[in-house]
């Protein structure tokens, strides 16, 4: 239990950049989740934190004390691996115990302590089973208890339900951020899925091309992005270009112009309009948008009906592809291919953003 | 006491036999090394700066007159009983009197001629039949190659009936494989050892020693005390041992002549004295050797 | 900050990569580079000369003699080829009664001990051979063993589960999915064998076959016995080396190298073809064995079993042999165990040496394996590379050549002071270092890194978790590494015949003297006994392996 | 192109029921999808069709003619396969014109279809490429190029998307389907993920135990399953308890009762009603369910925000667990666990099933 402090750090491999001056603070006890695409940084910043690689340049502090010099085995932070790494030729009871004996603790303890934490993973009946007799879910669960027994400082995590079955996923998630709660232990954990991410974490961490690109709650990260790239990553957001019409801002696609923005906007540049999918909705002749929304016309491209939801695709006037997502309503996937349609969003589900990648939002 | 290591090319029965009779008699426990004798003497060539052996045990003392560095000279207790013409060289003492002879099979000669001579061999009609081991890789076959050339006239002259024996020849790598090859009915006619053969008939197998009526080789093979030898004294008592009247009766029994005066050769063979002898020539043989072996390797590619 | 560098580079992992690159560089990479030296050097004069070479490929005594090889090699090859792939489309791909009796014969087959199966042969195919005489009673007559052909046939039986076993591991694991796809567009069965599965499996085929190809060019034994006239690179080898002239051994050695080069030759064509052609096989999707009826069910059953038991002949024929009453080297007809009493007159010696020869170099190569292999697979080093190259070398180098250049590098000079058993024991070691590393790399690939880190993470330096975590983990793979550095150097004839000397006398070596005396009874006890030793080895091997079969191969 | 009638279908292996009595009946050019969990049969029916293994009894029959005695290779069905099964040692060409090649067309025709099909996959570019080279959806593609040049009566696919990433497996659901409209071929997929099977089909047939459980389009299966099992597999349903009042029934957890159905119940038997989630709607004091919706008082366990949705669980005070899926409501993530709620579901929300894994709909 201890907050984690890491400044201007910096990972090479050979001359691929992987982690670009990353700054962060993790209070203590916090659920931190490390999110973003393949290949973003995530596990390098995690295994430099854990030690299995040395920094080029920068510091990580825990509890204030330098530990970037440290090697791993003296680091006393626990880690659960995306593959679980259950040492398979030792019982859970030893597998759990592993860390206790390299730390030299007397027998009794071990045997207590093993106790309470199989207890906390719900495995206490699994003591003396072997590995290869316990399901994907129970052995994410060793590798669990065997990271949290030694009682580390902090806590990483690395994708680790990822290669579990859907279902067992979600029941998991709950399970482990229940237990970070009980044991108040700070944690950070990495995942490139962004409902996980949004459903466990006290800070969402979006990462791209080894830079932070936005750090906050979930509900933050997912109303008000940073810059373009989390509007992106996170959301599924359509992106509709923008013109500037003197003083003001309107969709290029239609609809009435926006101005209040118009002078945070930078003097110069293109500029695009997140708009996410649940906030576009799709009108057929017998029912007009509401009153105030922005009414962009189209043509209907395909209805996907999945359920709970349907997506509709459409191409407004201007050539641009907007999808809508929302309950189903049959009256619109009994629409034929080629239909007109005119799709609504309120005004303010619209963010703008420079039209870069990372382009900030205005 | 002490130990003796024996560089040797003897054969296996030899072994048996002799050496725990010398071990029980000196208390020397002996260590063999038993490999051909063109490989012993590459060991030898090898440690010469440290030597390991201290005896080179029953190779052809031709050998060790061409290296005449890796040896000591040793007159051997018991060498005034020697027995006449074998007596050759400072360098090594005689061991045995090897013959050299055809050992027969005759029921795979499908009625053939029984072969009495080195020209019946060059008949064309034992194609095929002969065994012979290869005359550069084997020191007897070298002999027997040898013994040709010099049981005629001329070189030129042993050369062409050699040509007809080659090209009748089934060669092997080893000299021991020949008689086990006519005793076991492979072959009908091998070109040996008389002692090897003779094991072969003592054991009741379906074959016949024969000597070459033009006369045969009756060489002496040698032993040697090894120069740096490390036990020099064990070794002068081994070779003392192996040319006693007791060790000369051993190798009568085994079935080669013996190099003693006093000692008679097995009853189952004809006595030395019956034996037509070319009177071989080792020094001609061994300065001889590589021109030889050559014209050998070049022939065999041609008539084999 | 230097001193630190050098530190965390001096680890553990640090120092045991720079013993292995000084042990590998002073046992494997010098006496080799002696050999080569010697093979351009003057015998009679001692100074530089390319006249070896020149000689082996102008007189006709060699030229024919690489002709010969190449000629029964590439033969004997096919033969394998044509053996084994069968074979192994049979077992892998029908219901065959006995398919673990099949295999387990194969593999007695690779195992047996060398040399005495030629003779085998000829007691049974020979002039006078006990076959040859049954058949001749019928009025067949065949064709004597001796000669090409008789090679062929030896080869092609002797090294033909190479490519069975490796062709075998292949099919099984051939995807389901793509002969499916075959048939549903539209192939019948043939034509979906050729098209489609013959081609997948081609990198094992072509391994297997490289295989015996080395092994068939480097073989002795088998045309020494078999060959009469024909002369082969290796029996030219051997007997330039036993000549009686002394001095060194220059053409042996350039006929050695040639033989060396033939071989690297055809492992660099192969994997040139194979470099495009790599297919990732699915362990889940695996294919069916299909049960077959009728005739044809008869007639695939009795052409495996009858290729196997055909290949057990030899090994038969010695067990048998060493049953029979000797008198002397006669059989005198009936049975009995002179051959056996007389084991105990002549080679206790030879079996203890055995022992503690091969057992000394198994447990060098179980703890350099488990060394190498760790740093093979997962230090990311200039080193780890040339390790993992290094360790084919001692497939493609002959034991002659290895031998030569122990002698030549350890009996003189800055090296020399070991003994004679030393030496053996570091021959056998260096020799069969590449089972022990290749079967505990291919077990400690299939352990993921984060088991290591877990330990790591968990408080345990980098030596402590290697022992306590990989090395359990590895056991299996190390075990069967071990046993068949153990099979393989028990058997090893060709290096300790070179070497040995007084007290180092070895097991195949008397094997090999008792035949060149044609002591064959004894010879034959002997090979009995070392086969029981072998067999046992293989069995505790087929408890541990998961793929028991490709193991080895 | 071509209808496939297949009646009265039994497959065992060994005494494994995998298929029974199997009725089935595709229209000419219809996209037919086989739904259910692993283990229900979908493989072995397809692969039946295709001929891989035999029928014990009962009929295939493509444009009525009766198929199912011939040997696989001579069926002229094309198939699609789960791990791709392109063939590693050929090119992308000569993989597509393998089975033209079977059929000894003329070289030249054989280069013209496999052009035209190479266009179709968009894969015209890579005609020389070697497997290995491509990524899993262009793999994917060249299996389905090769399936689909030999014009192949009907067209199989054994779940083709499930070893693609999350992403691609959406862009390809919408490029098959694409192809699958362009080409008109009567298509029978196979898939156990519902929301591809909703998205793609003409039909989806849900199967179950070796037995079709229903067979019917996208939106009827969502919203009018015929069994209890559709109503679990399809949609995620909460089920509920029901009781019999008298001539009524209802909800053990509360609510007023429903009458209506109450004639068509079977007269015994345990009862359930399953409710979808995203039907519930949560209230707290501030905010009343809405008038004549089923109200039921209950405890808030868990709020989980997952960007566009929010997920709650509540248990009721009859201690029934459900779940209601809406739009992210801030006042209800703000909540503490614990805290008192209600919970509304519309009166039509409720489908009733007798309490059985395969319990028919009242
Ligand atoms: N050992 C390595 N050597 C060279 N480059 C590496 C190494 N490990 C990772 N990289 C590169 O560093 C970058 C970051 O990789 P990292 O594994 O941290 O990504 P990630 O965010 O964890 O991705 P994923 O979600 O796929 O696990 C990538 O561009 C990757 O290719
Ligand atoms: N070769 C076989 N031998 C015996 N039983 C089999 C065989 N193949 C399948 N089964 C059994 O038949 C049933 C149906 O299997 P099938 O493969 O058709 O299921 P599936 O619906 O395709 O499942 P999945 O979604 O896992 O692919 C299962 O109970 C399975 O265990
Ligand atoms: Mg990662
Ligand atoms: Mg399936």
């Amino acid at each position: 239990m201890a907050s984690v402090e890491i400044s201007g750090l910096r990972k090479l491999y050979a001359d691929v950049v992987a982690l670009e001056d990353i700054n962060l603070s993790i209070p203590t006890g916090s659920f931190y989740t490390l999110l973003g695409p393949s290949g973003c940084g995530k596990t390098t910043l995690l295994r430099t934190i854990a030690g299995f690689h040395r920094q080029n340049a920068g510091s990580i502090a825990i509890d204030g004390a330098a530990i970037e010099n440290l090697p791993a085995h003296r680091r006393d932070v626990g880690m659960v691996f995306q593959d679980y790494a259950v040492f398979p030729h030792l019982s859970v009871e030893d597998n759990v115990a592993f860390g206790l004996r390299q730390r030299k603790l007397p027998a009794a303890e071990v045997r207590q302590r093993v106790g309470e934490v199989l207890e906390v993973v719900q495995l206490g009946a699994y003591a003396k089973r072997m590995p290869h007799e316990l399901s994907g879910g129970q052995q994410q669960r060793v590798g669990l208890a065997r990271a949290i027994v030694i009682k580390p400082k902090v806590l990483l995590m690395d994708e680790p339900l990822s290669n579990l079955d859907a279902r067992l996923r979600v029941d998991l998630r709950s399970e482990l951020r229940r237990i970070q709660k009980e044991l108040g232990v700070t944690t950070i954990y990495v995942t490139h899925d962004q409902e996980e991410a949004l459903a466990m974490s006290d800070t969402v961490c979006v990462m791209y091309g080894g830079v932070i690109q936005q750090a906050a709650g979930p509900l933050d990260i997912y109303l008000r992005p940073a810059n373009r790239f989390v509007a992106t990553f996170v959301g599924a957001n359509n992106f509709l270009r923008v013109a500037r019409e003197g003083a003001g801002l309107s969709l290029v696609s239609g609809g009435a112009p926006v101005t209040d923005l118009a002078a945070a906007a930078p003097p110069s540049g293109d500029l695009v309009a997140a708009v996410r999918p649940e906030t576009v909705s799709v009108h057929t002749d017998g029912t007009p948008p509401p009153e105030g929304a922005i009414a962009i016309p189209a043509t209907l491209r395909e209805v996907s009906f999945i359920g709970r939801e349907m997506e509709v695709f459409v191409t407004t006037d201007a050539g641009e592809e907007i999808k809508a997502v929302s309950r189903p309503d049959p009256a619109i996937i009994a629409q034929p291919e080629g239909a007109r349609v005119t799709v609504a969003t309120p005004r303010d589900g619209l963010i703008f953003f420079a039209d870069s990648v990372t382009g900030g939002r205005i | 006491d002490g130990s003796v290591t024996v560089y040797t090319a003897v054969p296996q029965n030899f072994i048996d036999a002799l050496v725990p009779m010398f071990e029980e008699q000196t208390g020397t426990s002996v260590d063999i090394i038993k490999a051909g004798s063109g490989e012993l003497l590459n060991r030898l060539t090898a440690e010469a700066d440290s030597p390991q052996a201290d005896v080179l045990w029953s190779v052809d003392g031709t050998v060790i007159d061409f290296n005449p560095d890796l040896f000591e000279a040793y007159e051997a207790a018991g060498s005034d009983m020697l027995a006449e013409g074998m007596d050759q060289s400072d360098m090594w003492t005689p061991f045995t009197a090897v013959v050299m002879a055809l050992i027969v099979n005759e029921g795979e000669l499908d009625g053939k001629p029984v072969p009495e001579s080195w020209e019946a061999l060059a008949d064309p009609m034992y194609d095929d039949m002969i065994s012979s081991a290869r005359a550069e890789a084997s020191g007897s076959a070298y002999i027997q190659l040898a013994t040709v050339l010099q049981a005629f006239d001329s070189e030129k002259a042993g050369w062409d009936v050699y040509e007809g024996m080659l090209s009748n020849f089934v060669l092997s790598d080893s000299s021991g494989a020949v008689p086990r090859f006519v005793n076991d009915g492979e072959l009908a006619v091998g070109v040996t050892l008389e002692d090897a053969a003779l094991r072969y008939v003592e054991g009741g197998g379906p074959v016949q020693i024969v000597y070459p009526a033009e006369g045969t080789a009756i060489a002496p093979d040698a032993m040697a005390l090894v120069k740096g030898a490390p036990n020099a004294d064990n070794a002068k008592a081994f070779i003392d041992f192996m040319l006693s009247a007791e060790a000369q009766q051993v190798v009568a029994e085994q079935g080669r002549r013996p190099v003693r005066s006093d000692v008679e050769s097995n009853p189952a063979l004809i006595p030395l004295a019956e034996v037509n002898s070319v009177g071989y020539d080792a020094q001609w043989a061994a300065d001889n050797r590589e021109r030889l072996v050559e014209a050998w390797q070049d022939m065999v590619l041609d008539v084999q | 900050m230097a001193l630190a560098r050098l530190r965390r580079r001096l680890d553990f992992w640090g120092g045991a990569t720079l013993v292995i690159a000084v042990i590998l560089a002073v046992l494997l990479i010098l006496p080799i580079l002696r050999v080569l030296l010697l093979s351009f050097v003057d015998a009679d004069t001692g100074g530089f000369t390319l006249g070896n070479y020149v000689e082996v490929f102008t007189r006709n005594y060699y030229v024919n003699g690489l002709k010969n090889t190449l000629f029964v090699g590439l033969m004997g090859t096919l033969g394998a080829c044509l053996l084994g792939i069968p074979l192994a489309f049979f077992t892998a791909r029908f219901h065959i009664r006995g398919r673990a009796w099949i295999s387990t014969l194969a593999i007695l087959v690779l195992v047996a001990p060398p040399f005495i199966g030629a003779y085998a042969w000829i007691m049974m195919l020979g002039s006078n051979g006990f076959i040859t005489n049954f058949l001749e009673s019928l009025g067949i007559s065949i064709p004597t063993i001796y000669g090409a052909h008789g090679i062929i046939l030896v080869f092609t039986l002797k090294f033909f589960p190479f490519v069975f076993l490796m062709t075998q591991t292949a099919l099984n694991a051939v995807n389901k999915s793509f002969e499916d796809a075959a048939e549903n567009l539209g192939c019948t069965p043939w034509q979906r064998f050729r098209q489609i599965t013959l081609p997948l499996v081609f990198p094992a085929i072509s391994t297997g076959a490289i295989i015996c190809f080395v092994l068939a060019i480097a073989d002795f034994g088998t045309p020494a016995i078999l060959g009469r006239g024909f002369r082969t690179l290796s029996t030219i080898a051997f007997a330039a080396y036993r000549s009686e002239l002394g001095g060194l051994p220059t053409m042996a050695v350039t006929v050695s190298i040639i033989m060396m080069a033939i071989s690297m030759l055809a492992l660099l064509a192969q994997r040139r073809i194979l470099a495009r052609r790599r297919y990732a096989s699915s362990l889940t999707n695996l294919p069916v064995r299909q049960k077959l009826t009728g005739w044809r069910n008869v007639a695939v059953h009795l052409s495996c079993h009858a290729t196997v038991l055909i290949a057990m002949l030899p090994t038969l024929v010695v067990v048998y042999t060493s049953f029979l009453k000797t008198n002397g080297p006669v059989f005198v007809g009936g049975y009995g165990l002179e051959s056996y009493a007389r084991i105990w007159r002549t080679a206790p010696e030879a079996i203890t040496n055995s022992f503690v020869f091969s057992i000394a170099a198994v447990i060098l190569i179980t703890v350099f394996s488990a060394l190498i292999s760790y740093i093979i697979v997962r230090r990311e080093t200039a080193a780890s590379g040339a390790f993992d190259f290094l360790m084919m070398v001692p497939y493609l180098v002959p034991g002659v050549v290895m031998a030569i250049g122990f002698v030549t590098t350890f009996r003189s000079g800055v090296f020399s002071g070991f003994s004679v058993g030393a030496l053996l024991i570091l021959l056998y070691f260096i020799r069969r270092l590449p089972y022990g590393v290749r079967s505990t790399t291919s077990s400690l690939r299939q352990i993921k890194p984060s088991m290591e880190e877990a330990a790591v993470n968990l408080g345990a330096p980098p030596l402590m978790a290697f022992l306590k975590v990989t090395v359990p983990l590895i056991v299996p793979g190390l075990v069967v590494g071990s046993l068949m550095g153990f099979i393989t150097a028990i058997n090893e004839l060709s290096g300790t015949l070179i070497i040995y000397s007084s007290g180092t006398i070895t097991m195949p070596v008397q094997i090999y003297l008792a035949v060149l005396d044609g002591e064959f009874g004894l010879a034959a006890a002997l090979s009995t006994l070392l086969l029981l030793c072998t067999g046992a080895c293989v069995y505790v091997v087929f408890r541990f392996a998961d793929n028991r079969e490709s193991t080895f191969v």
